[in-house]
């Protein structure tokens, strides 16, 4: 098992015809992902590394039975290529592009309620399933099947703390960057919500950083609700206030936003923290035997 | 992106907030002329991008010109918290009888835009949210329809007994809306909104904040970025697609991904040192851009050794290493380079820099290690 | 039994302290309805009719627990006030004020989805239900307690047909006047499947008029649906084409808002039409026994 | 309300919809300049806000300057289904290589705004929907976020193959929508839409209807009402806060309420006779909106009889009697006067009115027979 992707993943591309987007399918198809279709409107017709490219998202789902969709179109476009997705029926969308207005997800929030639509993202570098499947531009060879769950609200990062796991011989069931924006689809709490109730998993990782208080949240629902053990790193102890460092997200306002502040919840709630990637890795080997 | 008070005011009374007669001025002969015009008692302003400017001495009320001037001389003259003061804001002195607070920010926790008000002016909201937060009233827009007229009141009602002065503040409160979603803001601000003593209800100081990822779609706001009061570093690296901020340690650090990037600074610190920057080169690096990183990292006078430390996932190993060679050859790079080097094309990349003269590391650890040692 | 109000309406009235919403207070209360506050934004802390005035629906709702409100707010005020209705926890909404802009009415009726709310109107007269609660500005004499519901796109015809059905010796169970207007907040079939439920209706009297096609709907409703004998009148055989007839829902574009194809519906489906007001009543009479 | 061909092209050019060059022009000396800026040939279109112009000759293309002066005096001067046509609308004459249609209108039963488009060009869109349903795409806009971008591309490539014609066609529905809201229209509709020789997409014609009841936020809309080819008395009716229709009949109706209105006109046609009108007073009618009513009702000189029918809610039947008395005090009125008053202040109204001369009755069936007596 896993969360979110797997087998029975069918993914539609949005803005397959681009340079990042045909470099992500090739990628994807070679992890084993089953990619059914491409979307570029006015480019329905043509092929992408042999997958059928759609004039409209409706189209592909009607042709294709696609149920999860991955965006990499540039950021003016990309809050109208999640409504496109969210209409079509797609059930998880994955949003790479970054650098979209903040109060275009405050309407695409609305606008999923009672959708039965999760989105992920946007500034996503997607998830992984491992073993299973690969919806996003994570490099899949760090990845090795086992029971460790991992979000994050970051790319790099996410690979340094994943490849540290498996290099101590740990694997993977689920890996989600949640992505690194101030307003996204899904967070934290909403993924241990699904590794709550997923078998193969463990023990969960998440990766956070300074900005807003969603890791603080997240503390507190783990020690109220989540039953398996959790590890954490937070990044941006060094970081000044009020510098946006890189994310959108990332910036500390006052006080609420600070490494410190979090590191401190995270510990008074249980959750172990690691000072390098090296240690998070060293502290959930302590733990989990795959 | 951050604006002037004078800036954030030009908006409000496009957007019909009212202001105090005022008038940015940049130099004492300009102040002379403007205390004339709008008339004393007047007050100076610093206008600087930080708090706090009151406490440091940047506004002074002038009870006739020659104060005027003197005061002008004074603060035209003066830093606060390191930053020159370019411009002042000549305003009416306004007759206050009453302070309140109003502010739009987005809630990242419910995902929505709230409207906070306070009955205290001239506080810092985010003081008052942590040792008194039931003193803040809160109002949710609406996502999709916005401020409606009931939100609004309910605002005005909060802060004004009065109903004449309740409905004057919650159309203010509704034009500020307007402002935030318009212009894709990330904080308005009246702080403090006051009432003269004729009743008025004015904003008499301004902030607007704006969403860096709005800013592609409303050039005018772009336009309003003052360039000379931004680090002339951080700004080359935004016209070079690269994210970078000084910081005040000597370790220079250029790292692919932002997560990645504040992870290094702080192993940097952990392992005892002090990094001189963060550096996000991004996804896709092509040799050009890992150059530019290098030219503005070196800009720093600071920094004696330089930390590569790159996963590369879509960033390719080898492009970082070629733009490390470039760099070398035509920026005539003296500190020492540390190179973790990882993931896609890690091979090449070796291939490519050993005879570069770099001390290689394999893992970010042993790379942050390195770097310590080679400042000894 | 009745439908949508009766003894345990709690009525709010917003626009109390206007000259209509101070008239049909009295009114209301004259007639045994339980009007608990009013709201006039800025008026808080006085009383008319005994009723007291609050800033807000929220501030009302929570002194009162109103749960039913009546709106009589100018026009360009009225939207507004529906949303606060709404915000404030209201369960039923009665828009009496006339000239809301349609494309308002769209806004609403997807601000609604899923609220647990209904609205009646706007430009409806309300709704009796007789001898318990008149939340509206219909004359409370001309009803009697009885089995027939009736139901209205008009205010005066209604009331010309409910007086004709006590006339001849029935009486109403609830009479609603849905509105005028294009777009409103509870048609036809909404109330029919209430009726369909209420064991004290025995029969129900459609009043339509020429414009749009609800009529039409409505028929194949009850066709398919509605156990209970059903009868119709069609106001505007004599109206000319492309002319608005007062409401602005009542104006016939092309051929299918005519007053001719609504009846051949009504007949098709087996609803009995009367010619006049007076044969409506007539027809009732034949079927129903009070 | 409804708007001219060339007022809708002026907010269509506003918003950014291609239009032909054209030029709206007043008498047969505008039309021969305007054809000689334009160049022939080009169209003379009668400006009448009534459907089949093309049909009743109001539509001519003009090859040279002599036949613009020509068919602008035939069109100048003739009536089109009794419309006299004031103004016509001088056109460049588009090369047409494709026809469609595009327009938009509130759908009352899904209570959404609804983009429609047709395959086929100036065609009667209404007849299109009975006999032919499926050959109209239909698109429904979100309430809350409008016409979104993937909506606009689905009409578009409904109605073209080629890419380019297909976004063009998006970006000109997005426009559409937003005159609909912005403006508050009922339809906005381009019939036919064309594609000319270049590839272009030109709105050829243009329709816009208007919700009344958004008039009032549109200033700038509500000025465009051609008042000259509207009926006198239905405009007075308006400013008298009345509702009026004039009908060829001769039995006049005074009724407080449309749907009983209606009803009324019915009744008088079922008993035989001929109403002359339909006449609203509305619901709190004072004596004077009375008086009103019967000044305009008797402008129309067919009226031989008054047939009053008024059911007395929030309507106070002692007011329409007092306005009854005043109207025959100030207006001299011949015509008999049949009245039916029932409800609030019913006692009261006969009292006043018991000396006036009136016929009385009791119930409507009643007083419609012998308003249809009276005629004899």
């Amino acid at each position: 098992m896993s969360i979110l992707v797997d087998k029975n993943t069918k993914l539609l591309v949005q803005g397959i015809t681009g340079r990042d987007g045909s470099f992500h399918t090739r990628q994807m198809l070679n992890y084993g992902t089953t990619v059914v279709a491409g979307v570029t409107p006015g480019k329905g017709g043509v092929e992408v590394e042999g997958v059928p490219v759609f004039n409209s998202v409706a189209e592909a789902v009607k042709k294709t039975h696609a149920n999860t969709s991955i965006i990499f179109v540039p950021a003016q476009f990309a809050a109208s290529a999640v409504y496109e997705a969210i209409d079509g029926g797609i059930k998880l969308i994955v949003c790479v592009s970054e650098g979209i207005p903040t109060i275009e997800l405050v309407k695409i929030t609305a606008y999923m309620k009672d959708k039965n639509c999760r989105l992920i993202g946007p500034n996503s570098p997607g998830l992984v399933s491992a073993g299973d499947a690969k919806v996003g531009i994570l490099p899949g060879h760090i990845f090795k099947k086992g029971s460790v769950g991992v979000i994050s609200r970051s790319g790099t990062l996410t690979y340094e703390i994943v490849d540290h796991i498996t290099k101590v011989g740990l694997g993977q069931s689920t890996c989600i960057g949640i992505g690194g924006d101030p307003i996204i689809g899904t967070k934290f709490i909403d993924c241990l919500e699904l590794f709550a109730h997923d078998k193969e998993t463990a023990a969960v990782v998440v990766v956070g950083e300074i900005g807003g208080r969603d890791e603080q949240d997240t503390a507190v629902y783990v020690k109220k609700h989540f039953k398996k053990p959790v590890f954490g790193f937070i990044a941006g102890k060094t970081a000044p206030p009020d510098k946006r460092m890189g994310h959108a997200g990332a910036i500390i306002s006052g006080t609420s936003g600070t490494a410190a502040e979090k590191i401190k919840v995270f510990k008074e709630c249980g959750i172990k923290v690691g000072d390098t990637p090296a240690e998070v890795a060293q502290l959930v080997k302590s733990t989990v035997k795959d | 992106m951050k604006v002037h008070e004078y800036q954030a005011k030009e908006i409000f009374k496009k957007y019909g907030i009212p202001t105090p007669k005022e008038k940015v001025c940049k130099d004492v002969t300009e102040v002379i002329a403007a205390s004339r015009e709008i008339g004393t008692p007047c007050v100076i302003k610093a206008q600087v991008m930080v708090g706090g400017r009151g406490k440091a001495g940047g506004i002074k009320v002038a009870k006739n010109g020659d104060e005027a001037k003197q005061y002008a001389q004074q603060i035209l003259g003066m830093e606060i918290k390191g930053i020159p003061v370019k411009k002042v804001l000549v305003s009416e002195a306004v007759a206050i009888t009453h302070e309140a607070y109003l502010g739009i920010i987005i809630d990242r926790t419910e995902k929505k835009t709230v409207v906070m008000a306070c009955k205290e002016g001239g506080v810092e909201i985010e003081e008052v949210a942590r040792k008194n937060p039931e003193a803040i009233y809160k109002v949710y827009a609406d996502p999709l329809l916005g401020l409606m007229d009931h939100h609004a009141r309910a605002v005005g009602l909060f802060l004004y007994d009065d109903p004449k002065k309740a409905f004057g503040c919650a159309s203010i409160a509704q034009k500020l809306y307007k402002i935030f979603t318009h212009l894709d803001a990330s904080l308005v601000e009246i702080n403090p909104l006051v009432i003269d003593q004729t009743g008025q209800l004015i904003a008499l100081d301004a902030k607007i904040n704006f969403d860096d990822n709005g800013l592609y779609r409303h050039a005018d706001v772009a336009a309003m970025r003052d360039r000379e009061s931004e680090d002339a570093n951080e700004l080359r690296a935004r016209e070079c697609d690269l994210s970078y901020v000084k910081l005040d340690g000597d370790i220079g650090c250029v790292v692919n991904g932002a997560g990645l990037a504040m992870a290094t600074m702080d192993l940097v610190k952990h392992f005892g040192g002090e990094p001189a920057n963060f550096l996000d080169i991004g996804g896709s690096s092509s040799p050009e851009k890992v150059k530019n990183a290098l030219d503005i990292l070196l800009k720093d006078k600071n920094v004696k050794v330089i930390f590569f430390n790159i996963f590369g996932g879509i960033t390719r190993c080898d492009d970082v290493a070629n733009g490390i060679l470039q760099a070398k050859r035509e920026l005539n790079i003296k500190q020492p380079i540390v190179a973790r080097l990882t993931g896609t094309n890690e091979e090449k990349a070796m291939e490519i820099l050993k005879t570069a003269g770099l001390v290689f590391a394999t893992t970010m650890d042993e790379g942050a290690k390195k770097a310590l040692e080679l400042l000894k």
